[in-house]
């Protein structure tokens, strides 16, 4: 057999012993990760800067960005609708920028402002102006998909304030909704840029 | 190594997919190595030629055959070079993007294919009616005339028996290369149905996947093993004292002092006649 | 006196858990060495499982057990959670628990299973062929349900049915055979009525299968505790689910802990709950430690539930008018590898009903393929009869030189409209609550400003053609005889318990408002308990098929009647005179005529305390769900209690309408289509949540319209495997293939039949929409050029280019 | 041996932050490196668990591969520019717009926010029988599962296939072929060579297992578009079901310069989605130099664009579509005046 699987499993057997990671979804205690370190390759202990918040975690080479928020820093309001880049439950900031944290390699973002749906609102507890506009506009229905279009649209008003429907529509439709509540979202976060600008000017 | 490769189908079944290209170094190896290994021994082999005196003699004897012989007929002549081209262009595109050099091979090879499997029905339905179709063939009658030549291979002065038109080294090739050829076009013309042609529609699932990879285990294995076949004879083609027989393929004749020399007239009765016509 | 509730918009309470990301979904939660589980699916549409040699995957340091089959209590031959006859590619036939997920994935390739490939089929008229597959061992076709079964997947005998070549004579010209059928039907006199017709069309369609796709997946996470299981699952409906987790896992209900507080869509897949879901309680309980279960998006495709295709055949007689004067449909429903599934009777009721025959004929046979396993998907039925009857109205329509929305407004039901075959006890037809079709086609027509688009539509400009389309959308829209707890409680607030799932209609928070309203609340006093069978919930209706707005407002109206009754009668019994002298208002019920003679309902609810008895939940009426009875013995004395079984009389079959209306612009040169305006219209009943009932109107409305323009679900016939395992290959909506904005709108016409007037409205707007933009196209480009869907570029385009269809006319799963 | 799709195997990640460094990484692991770029093509063969890689280089660190940066009379594009960003830089959306709008009809606004032109160009196809894991030619089979009589192949090629029908899913690459664009290429023994844009892409005769002529070790360092087709008259449009995160049926795009008369004086054209390489259709442009860009010229330009196709059994619309959509790009598009 020349396929490439059982070779490889039994590379990685003879990989031998590994550190175990604290977090939920790969703290196995067994040789099985593969995780030896090859000299030069990225250390697994870092640092995150995530919800303006420094914080050290033990990451494996192959953890993506929302398996760590969601499993190793309980950070569980970024959502996983596909794991692979086509929904947009997973959106996230990094460095002001929505990306799908699905398909970001932690180890990627070492250097990033991480924000998630949890580090949008204030301290004290008051909503961001565009999570505050989805409830006065009672935007989302199942919402599972909120956390994702509300990340992509707060990234995406950070390039245009004042932006058409239209515009916002491009904007988040990097998202999908299957509930398909589209107009309604829409409306709510029109409704969130505009309390945005309010907020701010 | 391998000698096989396997994959697995759809529903995570093992398939046969070919042969493990391995084998194709393998078979190259063997050729070269057999040409090598054959060209050092015939450096020093003791093998028995024929004195020219008997050859002399012989020929004074026969003097009313004509100076020139035909061995082979213009047609027979355009079969075998058209066959070549045929398996050169065949064994070229099938192994060179395997060698790593890559460009689009597969219409060359199954035209060159179509060609090879046309010159071969030609060739059997031509050596049927027109030729001495037994002639080219190996049989228990070929034994006396194997132990003579293992004999004077190893020396002796043997009386025994001389070929008839074709020498026995050149029988067994055939056999050989008869045996390849047809695996590979009966495995080749099958696998035509894989790929996109004018002829007919592409049906990959036209057989099982066992069946499948039989088939291109067998087109593998006749393929490779034609590699090595291939080289051999391109060998022999080339040894000076084999010349007169690849000039024979050429030029058609061989000269009545060859024909003497080399094969034995009851086996290969010659008539005495004109000039033939090259 | 507090303002009335029902009607207006409100903020919900859950919303700030969800726009904080605090809000729960079943992958959420967290417990103490939880472990983890991988699946190993069946690579083969259909097999045996000869032999599985998980040792060396055992044998890993990390894993702790392996689930399989022979673990699963059997389910009298229904599916179960993994299965040693895989019968779809896909099929999970057993689980692995690791410490984590990389080592259970690894051990699962390092498990051996041995599969007997058996006989398979991806597409039913090719099980129906002579001599065709059969995708079970036991039969090929569901037939005609058992005697009292009723209603969508009622039990049904397997049967094998093969037609002749006979009757595939016909399969070359694109037109579906119809050889012997296994369920029929028929009222009035349908060969006069076609013989009186002025025009007869006979045209066949194919409606294309679609998994359900929720965003969220059916992971699951449970443990065990004392004998309890605690499951965190995503279900449509928390309290009927706990019953069905019960009897998949072998156990009391009342054992079973099901928190769902929030659940990330269904559409039908997680009606009551997911069969799945019961593995991480089984490994859980074989490992001694929690199980976390995340189905991927891939699995999903295979798990998660599909809507059954149909390929239909309608033959239509029209008067010249365009009236109706006999249908004749025929139906071959694809149930995937399980089922029954009663999408062709719903649908076949569904026609019967929008288009009013006088005659009508309905077979059909209900096939089994091995695919995925489908379920009742969002308009389940009504949306398939849609696609299979709208174009044949459409091109009458254009041959009789009728308007489009006139032949639909003179065909349409009107107020107790009968349909369906005379199957009552008496021979008597069933007919709907009400119907008011005609009112949401005119007003839908106004809005839609249909004459001015209808007179561009046709027109060319460069290389886009304009089009528009109407359909009405049908679907039944509410069930009875739910229960209803809720009390009052010493601190003057009102605590209403919801059974309903939490899946984003609002319903599970919307419908408490029909108590408050009832008990005069504000509605800052009422609390909404839900999502948690812990939390003493009562027997509630599933989220599924519409049916939740009616069913539970009847529900809580009954219960806040009976809260107000026992209000009355505590006030009377202290303040004397007859309970009916008591009126309510202002949080107190106070003598009528004298307004400082009263209770508060803080002291009433004291009172009642110390009353007992019926009072404080001590008794509870004799005709509510164990599962009522059981939650209320959980509260009893914490206050007044209001507890009833919806009983109110209803006169008919609870349906909904929505009306789509749809301009479309179609490109002759690249074939693709854009939808340019969209309106829905909904005759729906009474409006409770005004914003969240538009929203369900246009949601609605979108998942016909993606059905009309993309979304599908593809298979391999030759090794009959899902192809379309990803977004991008199943295609479902996005925000930019619909426009910016959309538009819809709602009668609000009370239904006679039930107290608070409220109809569903779930899935009435799916067909309207997929109906509306099939519709549309047709206008654009002509009603010929497609015969299924979705309608996507390249069929308009060969169709265009060729002078013809061109589409491959009876395949499924294209 | 059960097949399982999900989670991601381990690997080994390196971070390198110059070209040297990624190229030794990649020299030490050999066939069993891993290149990242923005890793939306990476993480799907990961995820699937059927690529296996020993070692991933995420390239993502290294600063000279990224960013827009003047170049003679053009432009420079690190390889690892994203395509937000070239969609952003004021150049590309003033000279360049063809570019411009190739890259925004990529997939969707988070995906262009990591995804990098240099990913997009050599992402591989998106063929659903070969991106399952089955055996085709592609991936080392002896097999096309897309071309049977029972195939599902919609989405498959009409043109130039051998063996494998496969496409090239690229909505850049078109674009750069028209803008004459030249990629940058550092071989594993540390030399560059530049190959025209055209030439960057192969077909499945030249090599099945590849879509680009990127040789294990190579890297894509930078594209540089030339002047000499700046500003011209641009025309890109890819025909897809979803308007969003889906691949062209088939696209097309086109830079023609028109002389002072009408007549077109030079133009370049490529479509994409049509074949397993975005296909330059020269005999097209040598067609229409000195022709007027109107319909006629489209109508026969158009027709010898589609000559010699193939379909398959579900694909036969692409021809139409690919020889209208060359039509468009000749003659231009109507503006339709709808009342709303």
């Amino acid at each position: 057999m020349s396929y490439s699987r059982r070779n490889f499993i039994k590379g990685v057997i003879a990989g031998g012993a590994v550190a175990t990671s604290a977090g939920y979804l790969f703290r196995g205690s067994g040789p099985l990760f593969g995780q030896t370190s090859a000299p030069g390759s990225v250390e697994r202990l870092v640092t995150l800067n995530v919800n303006g918040q420094t914080r050290r975690v033990d990451v494996l080479k192959q953890e993506t960005l929302a398996m760590t928020l969601r499993y190793k820093l309980g950070l569980t309001g970024t959502k996983l609708g596909c794991d692979r880049a086509e929904c947009g439950a997973c959106t996230v900031l990094v460095d002001d920028v929505p990306r799908y944290s699905c398909s970001v390699l932690t180890h990627t973002v070492r250097g990033g402002r991480i924000v998630t749906i949890e580090g949008l609102a204030r301290a004290n507890g008051a909503l961001h102006p565009v999570q505050q506009a989805v409830v006065d506009e009672q935007g989302f229905q199942c919402a599972f998909c909120l956390p994702g279009f509300v990340m992509a649209a707060v990234g995406f008003l950070k390039t245009n304030a004042t932006p058409t429907r239209e515009q916002l529509a491009h904007g988040i439709s990097g998202n999908l909704c299957r509930c398909q509540d589209y107009d309604k979202i829409l409306t709510s976060l029109m409704r969130g840029a505009e309390y945005l600008r309010r907020s701010t000017t | 190594m391998g000698i096989l490769t396997w994959g697995r189908n759809p529903w995570d079944q093992p398939i046969l997919t070919h042969i493990s290209w391995d084998l194709f170094w393998a078979s190259l190896f063997a050729g070269v190595a057999f040409f090598v290994a054959h060209a050092g021994y015939m450096v020093f082999s003791t093998h028995r030629k024929r004195h020219a005196s008997e050859t002399d003699a012989m020929e004074a004897a026969r003097a009313d055959l004509p100076p020139r012989i035909v061995r082979h007929s213009g047609v027979a002549r355009a079969f075998h070079w058209v066959m070549a081209a045929a398996m050169f262009t065949l064994l070229l595109t099938a192994f060179l993007p395997i060698a790593g050099v890559k460009f689009a091979w597969v219409t060359w090879h199954w035209t060159a294919g179509l060609v090879l499997t046309g010159s071969i029905v030609f060739h059997i339905v031509h050596a049927t009616v027109w030729l001495d179709f037994w002639s080219i063939w190996v049989g228990p009658a070929d034994l006396p005339e194997l132990r003579a030549e293992v004999l004077r291979e190893l020396g002796h002065e043997v009386p025994g028996p001389r070929p008839g038109k074709y020498p026995l080294g050149n029988r067994l090739y055939h056999l050989v290369i008869v045996l390849a050829a047809l695996g590979v076009v009966a495995s080749g013309l099958v696998m035509m149905v894989r790929v996109r042609t004018p002829f007919f529609t592409r049906n990959p699932y036209l057989f099982s996947d066992a069946t499948w990879g039989g088939t291109y285990v067998l087109h593998g294995l006749a393929g490779v093993a034609l590699v090595g076949l291939v080289i051999a004879h391109v060998y022999f083609a080339v040894r000076p004292e084999k010349w007169w027989i690849t000039k024979s393929m050429i030029v058609g004749w061989i000269t009545r002092r060859q024909y003497l020399e080399h094969h034995d007239p009851d086996r290969w009765a010659v008539n005495a006649g004109p000039e033939p016509r090259a | 006196m507090a303002e009335r509730l029902i009607g207006r918009n409100y903020t919900p309470p859950d919303l700030v858990a969800k726009v904080t990301g605090r809000a729960r979904y079943a992958e959420d939660f967290r417990a103490d060495g939880m472990l983890f589980t991988k699946l190993l699916l069946s690579p083969m549409p259909h097999a045996r499982v000869r032999r599985i040699d998980a040792s060396a995957a055992l044998a890993m340091p990390g894993v702790k057990a392996v689930l399989t089959a022979d673990d699963l209590p059997d389910l009298g031959g229904g599916e179960r959670a993994l299965t040693n006859e895989p019968v779809y590619a896909g099929e999970p036939i057993l689980a692995v628990a690791a410490v984590d997920e990389l080592t259970a994935a690894e051990a699962i390739e390092r498990i051996e299973v041995d599969l007997e490939p058996l006989p398979f089929v991806t597409d039913p008229l090719d099980s129906l062929r002579p001599g065709g597959p059969n995708a079970r061992l036991e039969g090929n076709a569901w037939g005609a349900p058992l005697p009292g079964g009723q209603g969508p997947g009622a039990p049904a005998p397997l049967v094998t049915l093969k037609w002749t070549p006979q009757d595939f004579a016909e399969a070359d010209m694109g037109r579906l055979p119809m050889g012997k059928p296994l369920e029929e039907w028929a009222y009035g006199d349908l060969d006069g009525g076609f013989a009186g017709a002025a025009l007869v069309l006979d045209e066949t369609f194919v409606v294309q299968s679609t998994c359900h796709h929720p965003m969220e997946t059916r992971s699951a996470m449970a443990y065990w505790q004392n004998g309890k299981l605690f499951i965190h699952a995503s279900t449509q409906s928390v309290a009927q689910t706990r019953g069905n987790i019960a009897r998949w896992v072998g156990m009391s209900p009342s054992d079973v802990m099901l928190i769902c507080e929030y659940t990330g869509g269904g559409f039908g897949s997680k009606g009551g709950g997911a069969v799945s879901s019961v593995i991480p309680a089984f490994l859980s309980r074989k490992a001694n430690a929690p199980v976390m279960m995340r189905i991927t998006r891939e699995e999903e495709s295979y798990i998660g539930r599909a809507r059954t295709n149909m390929t239909g055949r309608a033959r239509i007689g029209f008067a010249k008018d365009g009236r109706i004067t006999a249908l004749d449909l025929y139906i071959v429903q694809d149930c995937g590898a399980y089922g029954p599934l009663g999408d062709h009777r719903s649908a076949g009721l569904a026609a019967s009903l929008i288009y009013q025959p006088p005659a009508m004929r309905w077979r059909a046979v209900n096939v089994i393929t091995n695919t995925p396993p489908r379920s009742q998907q969002r308009s389940p039925g009504p949306m398939q009869a849609n696609g299979i009857i709208e174009p044949v109205i459409t091109k009458a329509a254009r041959q009789l030189g009728v308007d489009q929305v006139q032949i639909r407004r003179m065909n349409s039901p009107e107020g107790k409209a009968a349909f369906g075959p005379a199957a009552g006890p008496g021979g008597q037809r069933a007919h709907v609550t009400s119907a008011f079709i005609k009112q949401a086609l005119d007003r839908g027509a106004a809005q839609f400003d249909w004459e001015a688009r209808k007179a561009r539509a046709g027109q060319r400009q460069g290389s886009k053609i304009r089009g528009v389309g109407v359909a009405v959308g049908p679907h039944g829209a509410g069930s009875i005889g739910f229960d209803s707890i809720m009390t009052i409680r010493p601190d003057g607030r009102l605590y209403v318990q919801s059974g309903v799932g939490n899946l984003g209609t609002h319903s599970v928070i919307d419908l408490a408002r029909v108590a408050a309203d009832v008990l005069d609340m504000p509605w800052d006093k009422v609390e909404v308990i839900w999502g948690d069978t812990g939390k003493h919930l009562p027997w509630t209706c599933m989220s599924v098929g519409s049916q939740t707005t009616h069913a539970m407002t009847r529900a809580n109206h009954a219960g806040a009647m009976d809260t107000r009754r026992k209000l009355q009668e505590i006030a009377a019994r202290d303040l004397g005179g007859s309970p009916d002298d008591y009126d309510i208002g202002g949080e107190r019920v106070y003598r009528r005529g004298a307004p400082g003679r009263g209770l508060s309902y803080a002291q009433a609810a004291r009172r009642a305390i110390e009353l007992g008895g019926k009072y404080d939940g001590h008794a509870v009426p004799e005709d509510i769900n164990p599962m009522t009875k059981e939650s209320a013995a959980s509260l009893v004395g914490l206050g007044l209690m209001g507890i009833a079984k919806d009983n109110y009389p209803r006169d008919g079959v609870t349906y909904s309408f929505v009306v789509g209306f749809a301009e479309v612009e179609v490109d002759i040169e690249t074939g693709k289509t854009t939808l340019i305006d969209y309106l829905g219209v909904g005759d729906v009943g009474t409006v409770i949540n005004p914003r969240s009932l538009l929203a369900q109107i246009k949601g609605g409305s979108c998942l016909g319209i993606a059905h009309a323009l993309f979304q599908k679900a593809v298979v391999d016939p030759r090794y009959g495997v899902t192809l379309g395992d990803r977004f991008h290959y199943s295609k479902p909506l996005s925000i930019l293939d619909v426009p910016a904005s959309m538009k819809a709108d709602a009668l609000d016409i009370a239904d006679p039949e039930t107290p608070v007037g409220a109809r569903g409205v779930g899935e009435p707007p799916v067909g309207a929409g997929y109906g509306a933009v099939l519709n549309a196209i047709a206008d654009a480009v002509g009603e010929d050029v497609f015969r299924r869907a979705p309608v996507t570029a390249d069929i308009v385009l060969t169709s265009l280019e060729n002078g013809r269809r061109m589409h491959d006319p009876l395949r499924a799963h294209v | 041996m059960a097949v399982i799709r999900d989670p991601m195997p381990a690997f080994e990640l390196f971070q390198p932050t110059s070209v040297e460094d990624a190229q030794a990484l990649l020299r030490r692991y050999g066939a069993g490196a891993w290149v990242l770029a923005g890793g939306l093509d990476s993480f799907d063969w990961l995820k699937d668990r059927i690529k296996r890689p020993e070692a991933v280089v995420d390239l993502s660190g290294i600063p000279e591969l990224r960013g827009v940066r003047a170049r003679g009379d053009g432009l420079e594009i690190g390889a690892m520019t994203t395509l937000t960003e070239v969609v952003r830089h004021g150049v590309v959306r003033e000279r360049y717009a063809l570019l411009l709008d190739a890259a925004e009809a990529a997939a969707s606004p988070q995906i262009r926010n990591q995804g990098t032109l240099g990913g997009n160009v050599s992402q591989d196809t998106r063929c659903w029988y070969y991106r399952a894991g089955w055996p085709c030619y592609r991936a080392g089979g002896n097999i096309c599962y897309a071309d049977t009589p029972e195939s599902i192949n919609r989405e498959h090629a009409i043109l130039g296939a051998d063996r494998c029908v496969a496409v090239n899913p690229s909505d850049t690459a078109p674009a750069l072929i028209a803008l004459d664009a030249q990629m940058v290429i550092r071989a594993a023994n540390g030399g560059e060579r530049v190959v025209a844009a055209e030439d960057y892409f192969v077909g499945p005769g030249k090599d099945i297992t590849r879509m680009t002529v990127l040789q294990p070790g190579d890297l894509l360092t930078a594209i540089r578009l030339p002047g000499a087709w700046a500003g011209a008259r641009f025309y890109f449009e890819k025909v897809r079901d979803r308007q969003v995160w889906d691949f062209a049926l088939v696209s097309v795009a086109s830079a023609m310069v028109v002389g002072a008369g009408g007549a077109i004086e030079r133009m370049r054209l490529a479509v994409n989605g049509v074949a397993a390489r975005p296909l330059r259709l020269q005999a097209v442009e040598d067609l229409v130099r000195g022709r007027p860009a109107n319909e006629a010229t489209a109508a026969v330009a158009a027709n010898l664009a589609i000559a010699g196709a193939q379909p398959l059994r579900f694909n036969a619309y692409k021809v139409p579509l690919m020889r209208n959509l060359v039509k468009r790009a000749i003659r231009g598009v109507e503006a339709t005046t709808w009342a709303s």
